[in-house]
């Protein structure tokens, strides 16, 4: 039985299942003698037909772990991801290449990611050699259409990277990615490197984009305030596990995991009358080492609702009101919240020391 | 102020989205100038480097000494000359001769052929050897790796030079021994380096972001990996030739390069050597030609590596 | 204001070399930090804002950096232009600063430990052993647990918040007047920003310090700041207390940047944006460098220098048109 | 520390290994009869037969390769093929001729080229800089033996300075020692002066621009705390790098050098050796550098440890 069975379909899942990712484990061989570091550690959730999913955690949360395990850019261990009923994990060489086509990635660094020495018609066009076998002039018509949808002239077409700017270069990293007019496009922190107007200029621009063809988004980030904004519905993850995934505005209006509560408060907000009123969860600690991760709830060492029963058992993901699914005992095992959000607690409670092992 | 408004202005967020959508596809770019190649920007910053134009300019020259070395040279090299035995620089003899009476001029230009031709035969040779396993070892890893890399370990465990010399002494003197030595010393350097660059050229974005594509492997080796390799390689190539042209000269000045009567730089220095109570200024060409041109791969090399792009200078 | 303000910069002028000869980065920036207070100071990348903060105390590199001109008093000391000598005993013992990137901020080679106690040493002259124990002490405050152990570790075994505990426990280790931070919390994650964000305001009440706050993030200034300046292409936009800023920004940059600050409140629409990219020193725009960007732009704002005026208390803004903009901050 | 070289020492058995097989198939790959050669081309066959019995020729290959790894376990480098001398013996009596010539440049190589380094790395493009990078050019271009043949001409037969060859043991005479070795150990350490000088200077230049050195500024240290102490301590890893194999070039330029001076050193035996193609001879020398090139690379690693504490916990 996997984790995403047996349960109402509103409650986590998208409406028309496009991605689905069940219980997906990756891991990396630590350096030296250093044990094996669970990076992502059986994460579930669905992407529908046009929606923008935010997945977002801190670093070593494995956000991107998950996005590079969906592309099989890296091998996972365990678990399955199904586009459109197709499992993607088990395809052969040949399979894969073309089951590329329809799923596509932008990845963090602006700089990096565009080989310095190739001009940009080469670089948007090098998916319709690899995939379609264009004609170089047919190629250089869709190029050139690429281009414009992503805001930059088509006069561009024989330039090279490095004259563009950051946001530019993402412009043509996102034509790039659209070139083959995927199902998916998983976005790795595509703005994190640019400057908040930018910022903004590019996720207009997605939602432009997503509007004309239809395209299904995975949007990676830390930044809660941007995904707020772009993503329908969110999952949040911390190393390597679900801790709650639902509809943004609830999330974002109404936590029920102790943890997103904390990231949630932790956000500077940009207005200083309200910085003063508001009460920060300000959360203790850092995260445990990733080659020793508690027996339970991967939060335990931090939560200041930890209870003793969060220690050795993992909770299991539970509705919540409201939509979304939540991983923590308080919804289960603990002063029964009946599925509502963590304001419903309304006491205060300490802190308390998990036991160590 | 005289021109204030009396109608507010409209301002807030709503001025700001309007006018971001104005300026929605405004994306500027310098379009004063048209887009240079990955080769033009290359040779733009080239001319701009002095001492490597002069470096390159010096080559030029000793190669077409070198080539026309029979319409230049005043004498026949091997001709002896018994009436001016180690006689110093005069208007016959520009640069004197040796101890046979031989003009130094002549075997100079002579020289600079098998000097040139030496360190070109060594660093192919080295090419060769050292390239291929550089491109396995850092494009399959694992124990390709190990086992390539363990290998060039142990070869330069051993000094240069001795480890020439022992080649030599296996395969016997002479010029073509010499030079496969040099190479074979040289070979494990050039893997190194490729391997180092293939493994950098490896770990960047763009090759994931290719192969998310669905690029088979082939093509991102010839379009991604070779580009980006080649440019740091030129830079070794060029430094290696002037390091080449050290070992011939050393080689042959120990006796193991060159058989005598043929003349290189460094068998012109061991000759002026065995001769130097009697006249020391013999001395003084061959080690200036040998110096110069050493500088001049030097120079040029470190020319072609401040040319390139910042963003493919890695690794060099 | 009775008391003179602990540091008061006037007209700062930074130039950098360039292939092109000098390029004027800051241009005749001013601004005071009073006893006690947190100044932020604003900008996006390239706007000048590091520079200005590190030629206070001459740590740009120079050459290719100078300063080309204005006056920096540090209670009523004139640093531009003070001796090495001098200028290294006002280092850290006054001015201290704390960088971004806490991951090559701190020498790889020695331990945390050895790094903050030879700067006691040579500030404090405490002998090699009570240093240590000063170093330790700091560490305990900081917050970093198992302090005398952790002491004797290298940076490469701290966590990125753990790193940035150590610089700030090393820049008040010896009680500064005036803490310099320079985007200390960009590198770091959210729940470990809001620590280190609480740390240095704790810190500040603790020793009585003054903070220049350097960042891009308005989020963090509105937590962290009593007094705000805005910088744009090297130069004052707007300077003001933080709740004039918010509501009632006098200059359209501000307004700019407040209305594209994403929030984590329900969803309005479309995103706005400034259009287009910050300038490059070598190609400011003539007139206000701000108006090849601006909603507001008139034919005024293309011609001369645009002075840099007193709109209320303490409230400046280099804009002609602030007299007839109504704008809009934070609502 | 004391694991560290255990865990090299260990790695060095692979090493010695691969090394015994290289020298080894250096005596197979000989073309033509070393029995021929030895005896002379008008030798008998008896004598010839004599020979190849002696040398052990006639064995198996793996017999041979064998008798090669036992006699290095007791420490046995066989006889040379040409002078009957054995081969431990010649390496010994040439061994310390080259040490004193290689040890000397060595020193002239540290404490002449950090300086320069030092002073290059911390004033990018002033004069001295800029003087100092133009001579590093040159004398990297500069064989060694050339240059000791000018010293030789100006300070040996022009001026009359110092000796112009022989060497005289340290034993005999530590100041004799010291001026019949100036000259060619000058000669040699020239390139590796310029190598270190290059090198330190341009990661002095890295060094002295990282933030942790912007760090020790903003903490008030003095300049020399700060350039002596945070940026030389990183500076000098690959610093460490280029001494350890310093060791190894100059011992490949003492082989020149020890001609040039007349010196009966390991160079001058090896290349007799070459001419005579006494190959016991050859592969004595070989293992020797190797085993002198890998305690060199031992203590290359440990001063990686010492300067750099990531590695030291790996």
């Amino acid at each position: 039985m996997t984790a995403l069975e047996n349960r109402e379909p509103a409650a986590g899942s998208a409406a028309d299942t496009l991605l689905r990712v069940d219980d997906l484990h990756v891991s990396f061989k630590g350096r030296g003698r250093a044990r094996k570091v669970r990076a992502v550690n059986g994460v579930s959730f669905e992407l529908g037909r046009s929606e923008t999913v935010g997945l977002v955690g801190e670093s070593g949360s494995g956000k991107s772990t998950v996005g590079r395990a969906i592309m099989r850019l890296i091998p996972a261990d365990s678990g399955r991801v199904q586009l459109d009923g197709r499992e993607l994990l088990s395809l052969g060489r040949s399979e894969l290449r073309a089951a590329r086509k329809d799923v596509q990635m932008v990845f963090q660094d602006p700089y990096s990611s565009m080989n310095p020495a190739m001009v940009v018609a080469d670089v948007i066009g090098e998916p319709l050699d690899v995939q379609a076998g264009m004609g170089r002039s047919e190629r250089n018509t869709r190029v050139a259409e690429l281009l414009e949808a992503v805001g930059l002239s088509q006069r561009h077409i024989e330039r090279y990277p490095y004259e563009f700017s950051g946001g530019q270069r993402q412009r043509i990293a996102i034509a790039r990615a659209l070139a083959n007019h995927p199902k998916v496009v998983i976005l790795d922190e595509a703005v994190s490197a640019l400057d908040v107007s930018t910022q903004n200029q590019i996720i207009n621009l997605l939602e432009d984009l997503q509007a004309e063809t239809g395209v299904s988004m995975l949007f990676i980030a830390h930044d809660l305030a941007v995904v707020r904004h772009i993503a329908r519905r969110t999952v949040v993850i911390y190393l390597g596990q679900v801790m709650e995934v639902g509809p943004s505005e609830r999330i974002f209006e109404h936590p029920a995991h102790p943890y997103a509560e904390a990231l949630l408060s932790a956000v500077p907000v940009p207005n200083p009358e309200i910085q003063r009123r508001r009460e920060r969860v300000v959360l203790r600690g850092e995260p445990p080492d990733p080659t020793n991760l508690p027996l339970g709830c991967p939060f335990v060492t931090r939560c200041r609702y930890a209870m003793d029963v969060c220690a050795d058992t993992m909770p299991e993901l539970t509705p919540v009101d409201g939509g979304g699914l939540v991983a923590c005992h308080l919804q289960t095992a603990g002063p029964n919240l009946a599925g509502r959000s963590l304001d419903a607690l309304g006491v205060e409670a300490e802190p308390i020391v998990p036991p160590t092992r | 102020m005289a021109d204030r408004a009396d109608v507010a202005v409209p301002t807030g967020p709503e001025v700001w989205r309007r006018h971001a959508q104005d300026h929605r596809v405004e994306q500027s770019l310098d379009e004063s100038s048209a887009p240079l190649s990955a080769r033009a920007r290359f040779l733009r910053r080239f001319l701009q480097q002095r001492p490597a134009i002069g470096a390159l300019t010096f080559l030029v020259l000793i190669v077409l000494a070198a080539l026309f070395a029979p319409l230049l040279a005043p004498y026949d090299p091997d001709q002896n000359d018994i009436r001016n035995l180690l006689s110093g620089p005069s208007g016959d003899h520009w640069l004197g001769t040796d101890h046979l009476g031989r003009d130094t001029l002549s075997r100079m230009l002579y020289g600079a052929r098998v000097s040139l031709l030496a360190a070109v035969q060594a660093v192919s040779i080295a090419l060769v050897l050292g390239v291929v396993p550089g491109l396995l070892a850092g494009f399959f890893g694992r124990w390709v790796d190990v086992v390539i890399m363990r290998a060039t370990e142990t070869i330069m465990t051993f000094p240069p030079l001795l480890l020439a010399i022992a080649i030599v002494a296996v395969r016997g003197p002479g010029l073509f021994n010499a030079m496969l030595a040099v190479g074979v010393v040289f070979a494990p350097r050039f893997a190194r380096l490729v391997r180092g660059l293939v493994l950098g050229v490896r770990e960047e974005t763009f090759i994931e972001a290719s192969r998310s594509i669905g690029t088979p492997a082939h093509r991102i080796l010839r379009r991604h990996v070779l580009p980006n390799i080649l440019s740091p390689l030129v830079v070794q190539i060029s430094l290696a030739l002037g390091f080449a042209m050290l070992a011939e000269a050393a080689l042959s000045f120990l006796g193991l390069g060159v058989r005598p009567p043929e003349a290189s730089w460094g068998a012109l220095l061991q000759v002026a050597y065995n001769n130097i109570n009697r006249n020391s200024f013999q001395a003084i060409p061959p080690g200036v030609a040998i110096m110069l041109c050493v500088l001049a791969f030097n120079l040029l090399g470190d020319g072609i590596r401040d040319s390139l792009g910042k963003e493919i200078r890695r690794g060099t | 204001m009775s008391e003179p303000p602990l540091l008061e910069v006037t007209d700062l002028d930074v130039d950098f070399a360039t292939d092109h000869g000098w390029e004027r980065v800051v241009n005749h920036v001013s601004f005071t930090v009073d006893r006690g207070e947190t100044l932020g100071l604003v900008g996006e990348s390239g706007s000048g804002k590091s520079v200005t903060c590190m030629a206070l105390t001459a740590l740009i590199p120079m050459p290719p950096g100078r300063v080309a001109g204005g006056s920096v008093r540090l209670e009523g000391r004139e640093l531009i232009g003070m001796p090495a000598a001098e200028l290294e005993q006002v280092r850290g013992a006054e001015v201290a600063n704390i960088f971004q990137e806490p991951m090559t901020s701190l020498n790889p080679a020695f331990t945390v430990g050895e790094q903050i106690a030879e700067m006691v040493r040579r500030h404090k002259g405490l002998s090699r052993r009570a240093a240590r124990g000063r170093a330790v002490e700091m560490l305990d405050r900081v917050g970093i647990p198992n302090a005398s152990r952790r002491a004797e570790e290298y940076p490469h075994q701290f966590s990125g918040g753990m790193r940035q505990r150590v610089m700030i426990a090393m820049a008040v280790s010896c009680e500064p007047k005036l803490l310099i931070a320079d985007e200390p919390t960009t590198a770091l994650d959210v729940t470990i920003q809001a620590q280190v964000l609480d740390l240095l305001r704790d810190m500040q009440a603790e020793l009585g310090m003054s903070v220049v706050f350097i960042t891009h993030d308005l989020g963090v200034v509105a937590h962290s700041c009593d007094h705000v300046v805005v910088l744009y292409g090297g130069r004052v936009m707007e300077e003001a207390p933080i709740d004039e800023l918010y509501f009632r920004p006098a200059h359209p940059y501000t307004e700019g940047l407040l209305t594209a600050m994403p929030q984590i409140g329900p969803r309005a629409g479309r995103l706005a944006s400034i259009p287009g990219s910050t300038p490059v020193p070598s190609s400011l725009p003539a007139g206000c460098v701000f108006n090849p960007r601006c909603p507001y732009v008139v034919e005024r704002c293309r011609e001369g220098e645009i002075p840099l005026v007193e709109v209320g208390p303490g409230h400046r803004s280099r804009c002609v048109r602030v007299s007839e903009l109504n704008l809009v901050g934070t609502s | 520390m004391s694991k560290v070289i255990g865990r090299r020492l260990l790695l060095t058995i692979p090493l010695l290994f691969f090394v015994s097989l290289i020298v080894f198939a250096l005596a197979q790959l000989v073309p033509g009869d070393p029995a021929v050669t030895i005896a002379g081309e008008q030798a008998t066959a008896a004598r010839i037969e004599e020979i190849r019995e002696k040398l052990g020729i006639n064995d198996s290959t793996l017999v041979q390769y064998g008798r090669l790894v036992g006699g290095l376990v007791q420490g046995d480098l066989g006889t040379s093929l040409y002078s009957e001398q054995k081969v431990t013996d010649a390496l010994f009596t040439a061994l310390p001729i080259t040490l004193s010539l290689a040890g000397l440049a060595l020193l002239f190589v540290i404490v002449v080229g950090i300086p320069f380094g030092l002073l290059a790395g911390t004033r990018p493009g002033s004069l001295l800089d800029r003087i100092l990078t133009a001579v590093a050019a040159l004398g990297v271009a500069a064989p060694g033996y050339w240059v000791g043949i000018l010293l030789i001409i100006v300070f040996g037969l022009g001026l009359g300075w110092f000796p112009t060859g022989l060497y005289v043991p340290f034993g005999e005479s530590p100041t004799r020692w010291l001026y019949h070795l100036i000259l060619p150990a000058f000669a040699l350490s020239l390139a590796g002066i310029v190598e270190v000088t290059r090198q330190l200077r341009s990661s002095m230049r890295d060094a002295m621009t990282a933030d942790y050195v912007r760090t020790a500024r903003a903490k008030g240290l003095r300049q020399r705390t700060v350039v002596l102490k945070h940026a030389l301590k990183n500076a000098a890893v690959p610093l460490v790098t280029v001494l350890g194999l310093q060791v190894n070039v100059l011992l490949g330029g003492a082989i020149a050098l020890e001609l040039v001076f007349g010196f009966s050193g390991v160079g001058a035996l090896a290349v007799r050796a070459v001419q005579n193609r006494d190959i016991p001879v050859i592969q004595g020398i070989v293992l020797l550098s190797v085993v002198v090139v890998s305690l060199s690379n031992l203590l290359v690693d440990l001063a990686y440890g010492w300067l750099n504490p990531k590695v030291r916990a790996q």
